[in-house]
């Protein structure tokens, strides 16, 4: 069995698309889950034990079950109860709630880590809890996380292909559609993976520019 | 006219079983400075946290300009209430504390704008002044990590000038820069003292206390052994524990 | 030719997905049963070897095949002349045909109807193409259980399936659906897949559906887990 | 729901969740293994290694899991590669969170003071017993966290493995979906069983770092 | 008999474009102790690190015992003969670096077990040793994070002292210590002066280097602006800058 491309570029606008998606999937669960992070890390330290234990649940339940049965439960399970939700947007809370539990776990470390000399040197000023922790604390905390984080969003987009569970049609549905169409998998799938990986690079360029400048004010 | 300005009244703080200030009186007239010298672990700069309430006293009471700072209040009353005196209070720490994600400026502003409602163009203006109060003013958008030690504490003090407080509290703010760096900081202290700024100062540079200091308190295990004028302290202590204190440091310092 | 090679190993190894009842599918003993394991068997005992059933989620079901993992995949795939470029089919050994499907009580009982409402259909199936063909608005789904899934909780009003999956979710009292027939639906065939260049083994396994269509065995199996004819 | 159903099910998800745990101990394994290899390239001092170390964390972190399983599995008998699905499932696996693990490790490593390695090597230790006895064990401590989020991910990440055939416990689940028309209890059925394990590692990963901090 | 037992020829060190050692020329007899003065930056940390090539010099050379330390050598053969040589050179950090993961036996053992093959009495007996000499045998199975700034300090020599170095350099050993706690650190290396170790220690304590070393090198800028024993430097520096330096330092400890 040689390899035969020649079947891929009728189906350049469906790959286009589905990349497309992927692509909107991942920015968009991506900013979610960077801010959900923050807001999560920030309940479990600092909220009181009435919003602390429930959000400990919440991310125990998150942490513990995989992300496909998650956006099962959010796309077919929320409508029975009267919320619904497009599956693009389910799919973007899923995947963004998800990598926020994730995220927290990193950014509540991090901000565990902040020199408690910041948090003084804050309220000395006579800036309230609330304030020190929004203006000196959080951005610390976030700061060094990125690179870690940066782990975090690289898994987000490859796992954005469990959207399709839901129907959305990204990247690796697309190719398995136009598979099942010509039976020509490893041409597919390499080509996705090519997709993926370039996708991949424009994300890692971002994060070292983030670092970077992060870097600078160091 | 002397007012009492700052003024601790029977002052005890334990943390769990250790008691680490013992019934402690303190009064600091508006506009003089005092000095608080003693070995490590004498609860000194457990004294000044306890003024701000970083750490509050165990029992006791700390009044500021007739206000009565350690008050029991409801949580929500208290917090609001020890925001308001705080702003009234400079600290100045041995680490600096400076965030080093914000620039200079944006060290020195951030209280202000955020608790005073500068405009950008009052909070310019203030800036530049607390600056070049301290002459650093070049370094104004240079990030913290980009300071040496001493310039870094002039920004300390700077940022806590810029609030107007009315007393200003250093916890050993020369004790981590390099040698060469003291002087300046020392600098900037003495010219607040001209200004007449309200200042207690704990110390470990018993020549620089002598030179601007009104009056020195030497502690040890939690209590206020010695108190005096630096004359007194420094040269005629009564105490023997003072008198041994300060013939370790005279050792070291090539007397 | 692989005929020679499956003969004297003795075992005829078959996939297909494992979650398409009633054709195949895990019964409560977590067997894999159904039409096509049944047809597969029979097919293998009149070559006179074993069979082997292998499930594997539908992904890479056709990498498998391709890549020698399995003879033939008897998992009731639509035979389509794209696919047949790439692979050969033996059958079809069913057909199958195109049907829409409501709530009970739906006011939509005509095809006509289908323009004004949702419509859920699985991706990538021919029907997918059709109903976008006929320019409905559809919202697509992955597989069967979610497409019945979303008619139940009325994110769709409609859903356009094979029928013979659809009556057997009836059948089995899941669900309560209303079957609006579709005049203008032609006949589907579901093939065996085997790889290209097998004269030999397509031949045989040919002539084992043949024979088994002949002598009533097939009518047997059908009636088992369909519960008529679909030839 | 469905109990009686989920009663008569649930021992054949116990079996798959065996196997999911055979996986996932098996891919653990092979992946500290790369990971760790990963990261002593990446940080090597020969320039053809730490090129080696970069290109394999690129291409395995930056492609998805389920292509390079298939272009393990249904490719590799062309190059004579073999393996059985099982086999095959768990070196994919292996070697894809390996890429992961080797950046948190490296990671951890860099983070260990600068001053550690210098006074190390004043005293005369070479580079790797400096390593060995001064940094990797200050470094253990720093990575056992960040190591446990990347096992937690290769947990649910097995369930990849169904597109080549093993039957492990979400496919198991999938699979009586389709028999049942009961998504919810499956899934309830097979996300329990996912708590459950995901909760025993968290407590060793927990007890690991606990004891790794009492000094 | 004296003999160069450290030498260090024509040094110069550039980090990019900056030149931060330039053309430094130096010898250190067996059992003599050098202070090396200096302002921040001057390169006195750049130079004790070149000497046991932790930063080896751009161009130059450092001997010692006869034996060149920083010899072009294939890579392999480098890393063995620089690993030997580090053997006979104890060095001290401004901010001790000792392994938190072992405890206070452990940091002291480990290299002489793993370079020397000692068993565990002899190390056992070793550690006994070295810990007597600093005073902290009681401390011998605490971990560092359990100790003060000064006896960690003390630790540290006395890690250094297990490998039976040659030379020991000091990079600012007492500059990270509260100020009570730096002369416990200052007698232990007075002992060792008193025992003819070879020292080059680089200080701000002024008097404790005028109380113990044999010579003093003022550095300032990459070069040795002045050197001579402490009696001329300290009282009677040649140089303009020398000067400058000295009168800071003075005004601010009390002269
Ligand atoms: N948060 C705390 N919990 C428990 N003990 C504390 C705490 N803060 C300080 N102490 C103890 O209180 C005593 C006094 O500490 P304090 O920091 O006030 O001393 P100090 O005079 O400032 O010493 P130094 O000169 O070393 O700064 C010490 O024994 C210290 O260990
Ligand atoms: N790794 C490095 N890369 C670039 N520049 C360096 C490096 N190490 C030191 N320098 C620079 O070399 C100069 C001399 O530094 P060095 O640490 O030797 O000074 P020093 O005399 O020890 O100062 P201090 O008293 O502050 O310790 C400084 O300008 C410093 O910024
Ligand atoms: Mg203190
Ligand atoms: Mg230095």
């Amino acid at each position: 069995m040689g390899l035969d491309f020649s079947v891929v570029p009728s189906y350049f606008g469906v790959l286009l698309q589905g990349m497309g998606l992927t692509i909107a999937i991942t920015i968009c669960a991506g900013i979610l889950s960077f801010f959900g992070g923050i807001v999560f890390a920030v309940a479990a330290l600092y909220a009181p034990m009435i919003i602390r234990l429930p959000m400990r649940a919440f991310a125990f339940l998150f942490m513990g079950t995989p992300l496909l049965l998650q956006l099962f439960l959010i796309y077919f399970g929320l409508i029975q109860v009267g919320i619904d939700l497009p599956a693009f947007v389910a799919g973007v809370i899923g995947l963004g709630l998800h990598f926020a539990v994730y995220n927290s776990e990193l950014i509540q470390a991090s901000i565990l880590a902040v020199d408690k000399g910041q948090y003084e040197g804050a309220r000395t000023l006579g800036l309230s809890r609330g304030q020190t922790v929004r203006r000196i604390i959080i951005p610390q905390a976030v700061r060094a996380v990125i690179p870690p984080m940066g782990n975090n969003m690289i898994a987000l987009l490859k796992d954005s292909a469990l959207v399709s569970v839901i129907g959305v049609m990204e990247l690796t549905l697309a190719a398995q559609q136009a598979i099942s169409r010509t039976y020509r998998p490893f041409e597919f799938y390499l080509a996705v993976a090519f997709c993926y990986y370039f996708i991949n690079l424009a994300l890692e360029a971002g994060l070292r520019h983030v670092e970077r400048r992060i870097a600078a004010s160091r | 006219m002397t007012t009492s300005f700052v003024k601790i009244k029977n002052a005890a703080k334990s943390f769990g079983n250790l008691q680490v200030l013992k019934d402690i009186n303190l009064t600091v007239d508006r506009g003089q400075i005092v000095a608080i010298i003693g070995p490590s672990g004498s609860g000194k700069s457990t004294l000044l946290r306890a003024i701000n309430e970083l750490d509050p006293l165990t029992s006791g009471e700390v009044w500021l300009e007739g206000v009565q700072i350690n008050r029991h209040l409801p949580p929500r009353q208290y917090e609001a209430h020890v925001n308001q005196v705080r702003q009234d209070i400079g600290m100045v720490f041995q680490h600096f504390n400076l965030f080093p994600h914000l620039t200079v400026r944006g060290n020195i502003t951030l209280a202000p704008r955020m608790l005073k409602g500068l405009t950008e163009a009052q909070a310019n203006a203030l800036v530049e002044e607390q600056l070049t109060k301290v002459g650093l003013l070049e370094k104004i958008d240079e990030y913290p990590s980009r300071l040496s030690g001493g310039q870094k504490q002039r920004v300390a003090i700077a940022r806590a000038l810029a609030m107007k407080p009315k007393v200003m509290l250093f916890d050993e703010a020369t004790s981590a820069l390099d040698p060469e760096l003291v002087e300046e900081v020392n600098m900037v202290m003495k010219q607040l003292a001209d200004e007449h700024m309200t200042m207690i100062i704990v110390t470990h540079e018993m020549d620089f206390a002598a030179s601007v200091c009104d009056r020195v308190l030497f502690m040890d295990q939690g209590v206020v052994v010695e108190e005096g004028p630096p004359s007194v302290i420094f040269q005629n202590p009564v105490e023997e524990r003072t008198r041994n204190f300060l013939r370790k440091h005279l050792a070291r310092n090539g007397g | 030719d692989e005929l020679a090679g499956i003969k004297e190993r003795g075992v005829l190894k078959i996939a297909m997905s494992g979650q398409y009842p009633p054709f195949n599918f895990v019964n409560e003993k977590n067997e894999v049963v159904g039409f096509d394991p049944a047809i597969g068997t029979e097919i293998a005992k009149r070559m006179g070897v074993e069979v082997e059933v292998i499930t594997t989620a539908w992904d890479g079901i056709i990498a498998g095949l391709l890549a020698n993992k399995y003879d033939a995949v008897v998992g009731s795939m639509s035979i389509t002349e794209e696919r047949d470029k790439v692979i050969d089919f033996v059958g079809p050994y069913y057909t199958t045909k195109r049907a829409i499907f409501t709530k009970i009580g739906s006011p939509i009982t005509s095809v006509d109807q289908l323009k004004d409402v949702k419509v859920g259909v699985t991706l990538g199936e021919t029907h997918e193409q059709w109903a976008r063909d006929q320019g409905y608005d559809i919202n697509t789904y992955k597989g069967l259980p979610e497409l019945l899934l979303e008619l139940t909780n009325g994110r769709v009003d409609a859903i356009v399936n094979d029928s013979i999956p659809v009556m057997l979710a009836m059948k089995a009292g899941q669900y309560d659906l209303a079957v609006i027939t579709d005049p203008s639906a032609e006949p589907v065939g579901a093939g065996i897949a085997i790889r290209e260049g097998n004269p030999e083994l397509a031949a045989a396994m040919k002539a084992a559906l043949d024979a088994m269509m002949e002598d009533g065995t097939y009518m047997t199996i059908a009636n088992e887990w369909v519960g008529g004819d679909i030839r | 729901m469905d109990t009686e159903l989920i009663l008569r099910v649930y021992p054949f998800f116990l079996q798959a969740a065996v196997v999911t745990i055979q996986l996932s101990i098996l891919t653990t394994i092979l992946g500290l293994t790369c990971g760790a290899l990963g990261a002593a390239a990446r940080m090597s001092r020969s320039w053809v290694l730490r090129a080696i170390g970069a290109t394999y964390v690129s291409i395995f972190r930056g492609t998805p899991a389920l292509i390079q399983l298939f272009i393990l599995y249904f490719g590799g008998p062309q190059i004579g590669i073999q393996l059985d699905a099982f086999e095959a499932g768990v070196i994919g696996l292996g070697v894809n969170i390996g890429a992961y693990m080797a950046e948190t490790m490296r990671g951890a490593i860099e983070s260990v003071d600068k001053g550690q390695r210098e006074a190390a090597r004043t005293m005369g230790l070479s580079r790797a017993q400096a390593m060995r006895k001064v940094i990797l064990p200050q470094a253990m401590r720093l990575m056992i966290r960040p190591l446990g989020v990347n096992i937690n991910a290769l947990i649910k990440g097995t369930a990849l493995v169904a597109a080549i055939s093993v039957v492990e416990l979400t496919y198991t689940a999938q699979r009586y979906i389709g028999s049942t028309y009961k998504p919810f209890e499956m899934f309830l059925l097979s996300g329990a069983l996912y708590m459950i394990i995901i909760y025993v590692v968290g407590i060793g990963i927990a007890w690991l770092d606990r004891k790794a901090r009492i000094t």
